[in-house]
C-alpha cells in the first residue's frame, strides 16, 4: 500500500517530465519544416503557420520578483501592440514565460526549455547579470538569439554573437553619475552605499568610486547592506560620521528606505542613484524624504514624446501602475527583437540575429538605440530630479 | 589473589548543590561477582554512569586495569574493558539483533595501528594524547576506505565480526532473533541482547544494570544460572545493580548498599540482609520500631532528595 | 574471480552503462541538463542523508559547503581553462582537468566539514542545526566578499566540461559509498550513534569521531555536487547557496525517509522535476482551452504548489516516503532480493 | 560619542523587534519543541493584514487610537485564526511523528505562504514593497545636541511593548494555571494528559499566541522600517529565530536578551568595522555563544537521563 503510493507519486512525477518530451521532440504538426532540438538551423524553429513563438525568462518568483513581472507586464504589453497592428508579416506573435525563481541554474534550465523543448525563436530576459549570463550560456552555443533587456554588466554580452543588450553598461551609468556628481553639482566628498548582493548595484558603485576619484573627488566612507534588509540605520550613522556632501546608493526599492532612515537620523547629503531607482515604489516609499535626490535614467517621464507618454498611458491602463525603468526596458527588447524579425530576410535565427546587430537609431521609449560591434545599446543618459510624485529633467549626458 | 580490574576509592559526583554519590569505594577483580543495592534514587545508576565515563566524578579516582580514567570518555574506557548493560534497554532500535552486536564486535577489527598501541600511547602521556587521537581517526578513515574498496582483508574481518556475533547470540539464545529488529523483540530477549553486545566488547568487567527488572520468576531463576555461566565462560568480573533481594542474595558473593548516595553497608550477603541500616533503609523507621528493633542513627546526610540520575 | 576484482565490478558495469547512456542521450540538451540538475541534487540529498538520516545529526547547512566546492572547482577550471596537458587530446586534457577541479572542490569542502564539525557536533539537535546553517551562511557571506570569487556577480566562464556521464558517475559513486559504508560495520556503528549515543559511546564506539567523519564525507560529496554543478549551468553566485537551498536539501532527504539511501534519491528526483513537471502541466492545461496567457501566468504558482504539495505529503507519509528502509525492502514478495545490503 | 549613542539606540531598536518575533518562536518551541518555521511568513500575513485593515480605514481614521487599536487587533486576531488552523491542520496530526516531520511541514507552510503573497492576482499583493502608512505619527521623543542624537516615539513605543510582553508573558507562564499547563505540556505532553490537562487546548492557545504576537511584532516592525513585503519574513523570520536561540530557545527573557542582543551585535559590526561583514558576524556570535553554553543563555541543556 505504501510503497505503492510512493510508486505512483514518482511515476506521475517522472511521466510529467517524460511526456512532455516526446511530445515536442517530433516536430510541431503545423511547422512547414521540422526543426529540432538538435538542429536549431535546420528550419525556422518558433514559427509555425500562423505564429512566431518567442521566449522570455524572468524572475516572477523569489528576491527578484518585483523585477521580472514589471519586465514580463511590459513584454507582454508590447507583444499584444503588435500583435493589435496586425502582426509580423502575417503571424502573430506569442511569448512564452518561465520563471527562474531568480537563481542561475533555474535561469538556464529555463533558457534550455525554451530553446530545445519549445523552440522558440529568440529569447527576451534577464535582469540580473549572472541570469542573462546562464541563460547566455545556453542560447550562445544553440545559435539561439537572446536580447537581455536590463543586464547591466559588461561580461553578458562579451559570451557571444548572438547575445545583445537594450539597457546601458555599468561603466557608463557609473561614470554619468560621478560626471554629473562633479562637474553639475561640484561635489567633493561623497560616501557609497551599496547592495552587496546584487550585481548590479556592485558594478555602479565600483564604477562610481574609480571615475568620482579621478576626477578629484573623495569617497570618504563605503557602506554595504545585504539585499532583504530593511534597517539601514547603522551604515547611515556610519556614514554620517563621515559628514559627505551626498550618498551615492545605486540600488533598487531600497532607496525609499534608505532615504527615510537618512532623514530621521539627521543626515542632510544629496541622495543618488542609478536607474534602479525608477519606479512608481519610489515616491510611495521615499514619500517626502527622498525629494531633491537625483538619479540617472533612460528617459524622463516628463519627456513630451509621444511614444513615451503613450507607452506609460498604456502601461497604466493595462496593470494600473507606473512603469518603472525596467518595464521600459522590457518594452524596448521586445520592440527591438520585433523590429529585427521585420527586417530580417527569413525567420532563420541567424538572419534575426544580423537583424538585431545591425539595430540603428531604433525608437525605443528608453531612447534611440543603436547597437554597437559589442552587441550593447548606446544611448544617451538624462539625469533626473525627484520632486513632489514625479520627477523633473536636469541634464543628459552623452557616452 | 588476581589482579583488580576495576578500582574505585573515594568517588563522589555533585550535581549542582545535590551530592548523589560520596565516598564510594568499589574493588572488581576477575571472577568477582558483586552486588550494589540500594532503594529507588539512592545513587545505583549515578555509581554506574561514573565507572563507565558517562558522568566525571567531582571526587576520587576511578583506575580500569591500572589505569585511571577520570575524565575519560566512555568509549576509551570501554577499550581498556568495561561494558555495561542499561536499566531502561538502551538497544539501536532499528537495528537487527545481528547487528547490535556487530557494532559491540568491532573491537574485533583489526585496525593500522593496534589498539593496545594506541592505548600505551595514551598511558603514557596521562590521559589524552594528540598522537593517539590522531591514529585513531586514521585508523577509523582507513577502515571506511576498506570498506569502501571491499579489500579482501576487510572482507575477511567483517566475516570473522559476523561470526563472533553469532555465536554471541547463541550463548545467550537469541540465535533466533538474528535478523529481527531489536525493538520488536520481546523484554527479556532485550535484556539479553544488551548483555550479549555487552559481551562484544570483549569486557574484562560487566556491569549489569537492573537485569531482571521485569522478568518473571522463572527468566529470573535462568538469569541467575546464566550470570555465572557468564562469569565462568568469559572469565569476567561482573556487577550487578539489582532491586529483586533474592536474585542478588542468591548470586553475590559480596554485596555494596548505597543510601541517599552513602555505602551503608557492604559484604556478604548474610551480613548485609541482618544489617539494621539496611532494613531501615528499605524499610523505614516505622517498620523498625514496630518489630522492636533499634532504629539506627541515621546516615549524615543533609540533602533530603538525590536526584534520579 | 580475484578476491580484490570484487569491489570494483559495480564501479566497471556503471561506466559501461553510462557510457552508452552518454552515446544514446548526451547530445539532448535539455534532456541532459535536466538529468544534471537532478543528479546534483541526487548527490545532495545521499550525502546528507549520510549525516541526518544515518548518523542522526541534523545538519541544515549543506548549501555551504556545496559552495565551496563549486567556488573552488569553478575558479580553477576558469584558472586553467587554457591551460592544457601536454601529450593528451584537448578532450582528454579537459576531462582530466575537470576531475582534478572536483576532487579539489570536494578535498576543499571536506576540509570546512571538518573545521565545522569538530566543534560543532558536540551540539545536539536544533543547536547543532543553526550552527550549522550559520556556519552555512557564513561561507556565503565570504563568497559574496570576495574579488575573486566574483562577489554578487559570481564566477563566469567557466568551461562547460561535465556531461551525462560525468554527473551520473559521481551519483554512482556516492550511492556506493552510502551502501557500502553504512552495510559496513563501521557503517552500522553509525546507525547506532543515530539510535542510541549513550549506549554507542558505552559500546566503545568513538561517538565524536564517527559523526566527524561522517560530516567531512558528507561534505566532500556536497563539494563535488557543487564542482558539477559549477561546469554545466556554468554560472554561480552566492544567490545558488542560501539556505533555502539547504532546506531543499534536509526537505528531500525527511520526504525520503531519514536514513533511506534510495528514499533519498527518490524524493531528489520528485522534488526536483516536480517544478518542471508542474510547468509542463500548466502548459498542457493553458494548451486545452485556458489560453496561453494562464500558462504564463501560472508558472509563478508552481513555488507556492510546491510549498502545499511538501505539506500534504508529510501529513499523507510522515515518516518519508519509504522510512528507514530501501525500496527493495518494499517490493513485492516475489521479485528477489538484490542483496539484503543491512544484515 | 555621539554617534556611539545613536548606534546604541539604532541596535536596540533592531533588537527589540528581533526580541518580539523571538517571543513567539520561542513559546511554541517550549510547548512543542517545534521549530516553527512559518513564524516569520505569519508575522509577514500580520502584516499585510494590517495593512489592508490601514488602508481601509483611510488617512484620517488609521492614526487615530481607535484606529491603531483596530489595525492591531484586527491582525493579531486574524493571525491568531490562522496560527489555530496552522496547528489544528498541518501539526497536531503530526505530533508524534518524528520531529523533522513537522518542521518540513512548517517550511512547506513557509513557502507557501511567502511564494504566495508574491502572486499579483486576486486580492494577493504582489512581490512588490508597500509603504506602511504611519499609523503612529513619527516625533523625536528626544534629541541630544543639533540633532546628533535623536530618539523617536516608535522605538519608544516598541521597546515598552516588547519589554511588557516579556513581564506579562513571564507571568503568564509562571503564575497562571495556564501557564503550569504550559510548562507541563512543554515537559512531556503524554503525561500532562494523563494528568488531565487539555493538551490539544494548550498547544493550539499557546501556537494562537505565538502567532498573534508575531503580528504584532510585524506591525511594528512596519512602523520601524516603513515598508513592508512578501519575503520579509524569512529574513526576519532567520534573525530572530537566530536570537531566540541565543537566548536559549524555549526561555522567554531570552528571546528578548537574545533578540536585544543581536541587534546590538549587528550595529556595532557596521558601525565600526565593516557593513559588509554583518550577517557573518551575527551568525558567528551565535555559535561563539553556542560552543560556550551550548544551551543558549538563559537555557539549559537537560541532561540525558541514562
Amino acid at each position: 500500500m505504501r510503497s505503492a503510493l510512493a510508486a505512483v507519486l514518482t511515476s506521475c512525477a517522472l511521466a510529467l517530465v517524460g511526456c512532455e518530451k516526446k511530445a515536442s521532440a517530433p516536430p510541431p504538426p503545423s511547422a512547414p519544416s521540422g526543426g529540432t532540438a538538435a538542429a536549431p538551423s535546420g528550419g525556422t524553429p518558433g514559427v509555425t503557420g500562423d505564429t512566431i513563438l518567442l521566449g522570455e525568462v524572468g524572475s516572477l518568483t523569489g528576491s527578484e520578483a518585483t523585477f521580472g513581472i514589471s519586465t514580463r507586464n511590459a513584454i507582454e504589453l508590447a507583444i499584444r501592440e503588435v500583435n493589435a497592428a496586425g502582426g509580423v508579416k502575417g503571424k502573430k506573435i506569442e511569448i512564452r514565460v518561465y520563471d527562474n525563481q531568480s537563481k542561475p541554474e533555474e535561469a538556464a534550465q529555463a533558457a534550455n526549455r525554451l530553446i530545445n523543448q519549445d523552440n522558440v525563436l529568440l529569447i527576451l530576459g534577464e535582469v540580473a547579470s549572472s541570469n542573462s549570463m546562464a541563460m547566455a550560456e545556453k542560447a550562445q552555443p544553440a545559435k539561439v538569439p537572446m536580447i537581455s533587456n536590463a543586464s547591466t554588466n559588461p561580461k553578458v554580452t562579451e559570451i557571444g554573437d548572438y547575445i545583445f543588450r537594450v539597457c546601458f553598461i555599468d561603466p557608463f551609468q557609473g561614470y554619468v553619475m560621478a560626471k554629473f556628481a562633479h562637474d553639475n553639482l561640484k561635489l567633493t566628498k561623497v560616501a557609497v552605499l551599496r547592495d552587496l548582493g546584487s550585481a548590479y548595484s556592485q558594478g555602479l558603485a565600483d564604477v562610481f568610486e574609480r571615475k568620482f576619484t579621478e576626477m578629484g573627488g573623495k569617497i570618504v566612507a563605503r557602506e554595504t547592506y545585504t539585499k532583504g534588509s530593511t534597517d539601514f540605520r547603522s551604515q547611515l550613522t556610519a556614514i554620517k560620521r563621515a559628514s559627505p556632501d551626498a550618498i551615492y546608493i545605486p540600488g533598487y526599492n531600497d532607496i525609499g528606505l534608505i532615504a527615510r532612515q537618512a532623514r530621521e537620523l539627521g543626515v542632510t547629503a544629496k541622495l543618488m542613484g542609478g536607474d534602479g531607482w525608477d519606479s512608481e515604489k519610489l515616491f510611495e516609499l521615499g514619500g517626502s524624504a527622498i525629494e531633491g535626490s537625483y538619479f540617472s535614467n533612460h528617459y524622463s517621464p516628463d519627456d513630451p514624446n509621444p511614444r513615451i507618454q503613450k507607452f506609460i498611458a498604456d502601461y497604466k491602463a493595462a496593470f494600473g501602475s507606473v512603469p518603472d525603468s525596467l518595464a521600459a526596458l522590457g518594452y524596448d527588447a521586445a520592440m527591438v527583437a520585433v523590429d529585427a524579425i521585420k527586417r530580417a530576410p527569413s525567420f532563420d535565427r541567424a538572419a534575426i540575429r544580423d537583424a538585431i546587430a545591425q539595430t540603428k537609431n531604433f525608437p525605443g521609449v528608453t531612447g534611440t538605440i543603436t547597437l554597437d560591434d559589442k552587441r550593447n545599446a548606446t544611448k544617451p543618459a538624462v539625469v533626473l530630479e525627484v520632486g513632489k510624485g514625479k520627477t523633473k529633467y536636469v541634464a543628459t549626458i552623452a557616452p | 589473589m588476581s589482579e583488580c580490574l576495576l578500582q574505585a576509592s573515594q568517588v563522589g559526583i555533585d550535581f549542582g548543590g545535590l551530592r548523589a554519590l560520596r565516598g564510594f569505594d568499589l574493588e572488581v577483580r576477575n571472577g568477582d561477582l558483586k552486588g550494589l543495592i540500594g532503594p529507588n534514587g539512592a545513587g545505583k545508576t549515578t555509581a554506574f554512569n561514573l565507572l563507565t565515563g558517562v558522568y566525571v566524578p567531582t571526587h576520587g579516582e576511578i583506575r580500569m586495569c591500572g589505569e585511571r580514567v577520570n575524565g575519560r570518555p566512555p568509549h576509551q574506557i570501554n577499550h581498556l574493558g568495561l561494558a555495561r548493560t542499561f536499566q531502561n534497554i538502551r538497544l539501536f532500535r532499528v537495528l537487527s539483533a545481528l547487528d547490535n552486536v556487530r557494532v559491540a564486535c568491532l573491537s574485533e577489527a583489526r585496525p593500522l595501528f593496534p589498539r593496545e598501541r594506541i592505548a600505551a600511547l595514551r598511558r603514557r602521556a596521562g590521559g589524552s594524547s594528540p598522537v593517539a587521537s590522531m591514529m585513531d581517526a586514521l585508523n577509523n578513515y582507513v577502515d571506511w576506505w576498506r570498506a569502501l574498496l571491499l579489500t579482501p582483508g576487510f572482507q575477511e574481518e567483517e566475516q570473522e565480526i559476523t561470526r563472533r556475533a553469532d555465536e554471541l547470540l547463541a550463548v545467550m539464545g537469541l540465535s533466533h532473533r538474528r535478523n529481527e529488529e531489536a525493538r520488536n523483540l520481546p523484554y527479556g530477549e532485550q535484556r539479553r541482547l544488551e548483555i550479549a553486545r555487552a559481551l562484544g566488547t570483549r569486557p574484562r568487567v560487566l556491569l549489569l544494570d537492573e537485569p531482571a527488572a521485569g522478568m518473571n520468576t522463572r527468566e529470573k531463576a535462568d538469569l541467575m544460572v546464566l550470570i555465572r555461566q557468564l562469569r565462568d565462560q568469559f572469565s569476567l568480573g561482573i556487577l550487578v545493580i539489582e532491586h529483586d533481594m533474592k536474585l542478588v542474595m542468591g548470586i553475590c558473593e559480596d554485596i555494596t548498599v548505597l543510601d541517599h548516595g552513602v555505602t551503608i553497608a557492604r559484604g556478604a550477603p548474610e551480613g548485609v540482609r541482618q544489617d539494621p541500616k539496611v532494613i531501615e533503609a528499605y524499610l523505614g523507621d516505622s517498620y523498625l520500631a514496630a518489630h522492636g528493633m533499634p532504629v539506627p542513627p541515621s546516615p549524615s546526610n543533609s540533602t533530603s532528595e538525590t536526584p534520579a540520575p | 574471480m580475484p578476491a580484490w576484482l570484487r569491489g570494483l565490478v559495480p564501479v566497471l558495469i556503471a561506466i559501461a552503462v553510462l557510457a552508452v547512456l552518454q552515446l544514446l542521450l548526451g547530445h539532448l540538451p535539455f534532456f541532459v541538463y535536466l538529468a544534471s540538475i537532478v543528479g546534483v541534487n541526487v548527490i545532495l540529498a545521499v550525502s546528507l542523508n549520510i549525516v541526518n538520516g544515518m548518523t542522526g545529526q541534523f545538519s541544515i547547512g549543506h548549501a555551504g559547503f556545496m559552495a565551496v566546492g563549486a567556488y573552488t572547482a569553478g575558479k580553477l577550471s576558469f584558472l586553467l581553462k587554457d591551460v592544457a596537458i601536454a601529450g593528451l587530446p584537448a578532450v582528454v586534457s579537459d576531462q582530466v582537468q575537470f576531475l582534478g577541479t572536483l576532487l579539489a572542490g570536494g578535498a576543499a569542502a571536506a576540509i570546512c566539514g571538518f573545521i565545522v564539525g569538530l566543534p560543532s557536533l558536540r551540539l545536539r539537535g536544533d543547536y547543532l542545526a543553526i550552527v550549522t546553517l550559520g556556519f552555512g551562511e557564513i561561507i556565503r557571506v565570504i563568497v559574496q566578499n570576495m574579488e575573486v570569487f566574483g562577489r554578487a556577480l559570481g564566477l563566469s566562464g567557466i568551461p562547460q566540461t561535465s556531461s551525462l556521464f560525468a554527473v551520473w558517475f559521481c551519483v554512482f559513486l556516492v550511492v556506493l559509498v552510502a551502501r557500502r559504508i553504512v552495510g559496513s560495520t563501521h557503517g552500522r556503528s553509525l546507525w547506532a550513534i543515530r539510535e542510541d549515543e549513550v549506549a554507542a559511546e558505552a559500546m566503545g564506539v568513538n561517538t565524536t569521531g564517527y559523526k566527524v567523519r561522517a560530516f567531512v564525507i558528507s561534505s566532500f560529496f556536497a563539494g563535488v555536487a557543487g564542482g558539477l554543478f559549477a561546469h554545466f549551468v556554468p554560472i554561480i553566485n552566492p544567490g545558488s547557496f542560501t539556505f533555502v537551498k539547504s532546506i531543499e536539501v534536509v526537505v528531500m532527504v525527511v520526504l525520503g525517509g531519514l536514513g533511506s539511501t534510495t528514499g533519498a534519491i527518490v524524493a531528489a528526483v520528485i522534488l526536483t522535476l516536480l517544478p518542471e513537471a508542474l510547468r509542463t502541466l500548466f502548459l498542457q492545461l493553458g494548451g486545452l482551452g485556458a489560453g496561453v496567457s494562464l500558462a504564463q501566468k501560472v508558472d509563478q504558482i508552481r513555488m507556492p504548489v510546491y510549498g502545499i504539495l511538501l505539506v500534504v505529503l508529510m501529513l499523507v507519509r510522515p515518516q518519508g516516503l519509504f522510512g528507514t528502509r530501501e525500496v527493495w525492502d518494499l517490493l513485492p514478495r516475489w521479485i528477489p532480493r538484490a542483496r539484503k545490503g543491512l544484515t | 560619542m555621539s554617534d556611539f549613542a545613536q548606534h546604541l539606540i539604532n541596535g536596540v531598536a533592531a533588537g527589540t523587534i528581533y526580541a518580539l518575533v523571538a517571543l513567539g518562536y520561542t513559546m511554541v518551541y517550549g510547548v512543542l519543541k517545534l521549530i516553527n518555521f512559518a513564524h516569520g511568513d505569519v508575522m509577514m500575513v500580520g502584516t499585510f493584514l494590517g495593512y489592508g485593515v490601514a488602508q481601509k480605514l483611510g488617512y484620517e481614521h488609521q492614526s487615530s487610537l481607535w484606529g491603531v487599536l483596530a489595525i492591531f487587533l484586527a491582525a493579531m486576531a486574524a493571525c491568531a485564526v490562522m496560527g489555530f488552523l496552522m496547528e489544528r491542520f498541518a501539526y497536531r496530526p503530526l505530533r508524534d511523528k518524528p520531529r523533522l516531520t513537522a518542521l518540513i511541514t512548517a517550511i512547506g507552510i513557509s513557502f507557501t505562504l511567502s511564494y504566495g503573497f508574491q502572486l499579483d492576482f486576486g486580492p494577493l499583493p504582489g512581490a512588490a514593497p508597500r509603504a506602511f502608512p504611519e499609523i503612529i505619527a513619527p516625533r523625536e521623543w528626544l534629541i541630544i545636541g543639533d540633532r546628533a542624537v535623536v530618539i523617536w516615539n516608535w522605538q519608544v513605543i516598541s521597546l515598552a511593548i516588547a519589554i511588557g510582553l516579556m513581564l506579562i508573558l513571564q507571568a503568564l507562564v509562571y503564575r497562571t494555571r495556564f501557564g503550569r499547563a504550559m510548562r507541563a505540556v512543554s515537559f512531556d505532553h503524554r503525561t500532562a494528559a494523563l494528568m488531565g490537562i487539555p493538551v490539544d487546548r494548550i498547544i493550539a492557545l499557546t501556537f494562537m499566541l505565538g502567532s498573534a504576537l508575531a503580528a504584532g511584532a510585524g506591525i511594528l516592525y512596519a512602523i520601524k522600517d516603513t515598508a513592508i513585503q512578501p519575503l520579509m519574513g524569512l529574513y526576519v523570520g532567520l534573525k530572530a529565530f537566530v536570537a531566540a536561540v541565543i537566548g536559549g530557545i524555549g526561555n522567554v527573557p531570552g528571546a528578548v536578551v537574545g533578540g536585544l542582543l543581536l541587534g546590538l551585535v549587528e550595529e556595532f559590526v557596521v558601525g565600526y568595522s565593516s557593513s559588509s561583514w554583518r550577517d557573518a558576524v551575527a551568525f558567528g556570535f551565535l555559535i561563539v555563544v553556542l560552543l560556550v553554553r551550548p544551551g543558549g543563555l538563559f537555557g539549559r541543556v537537560a541532561a540525558e537521563k541514562v
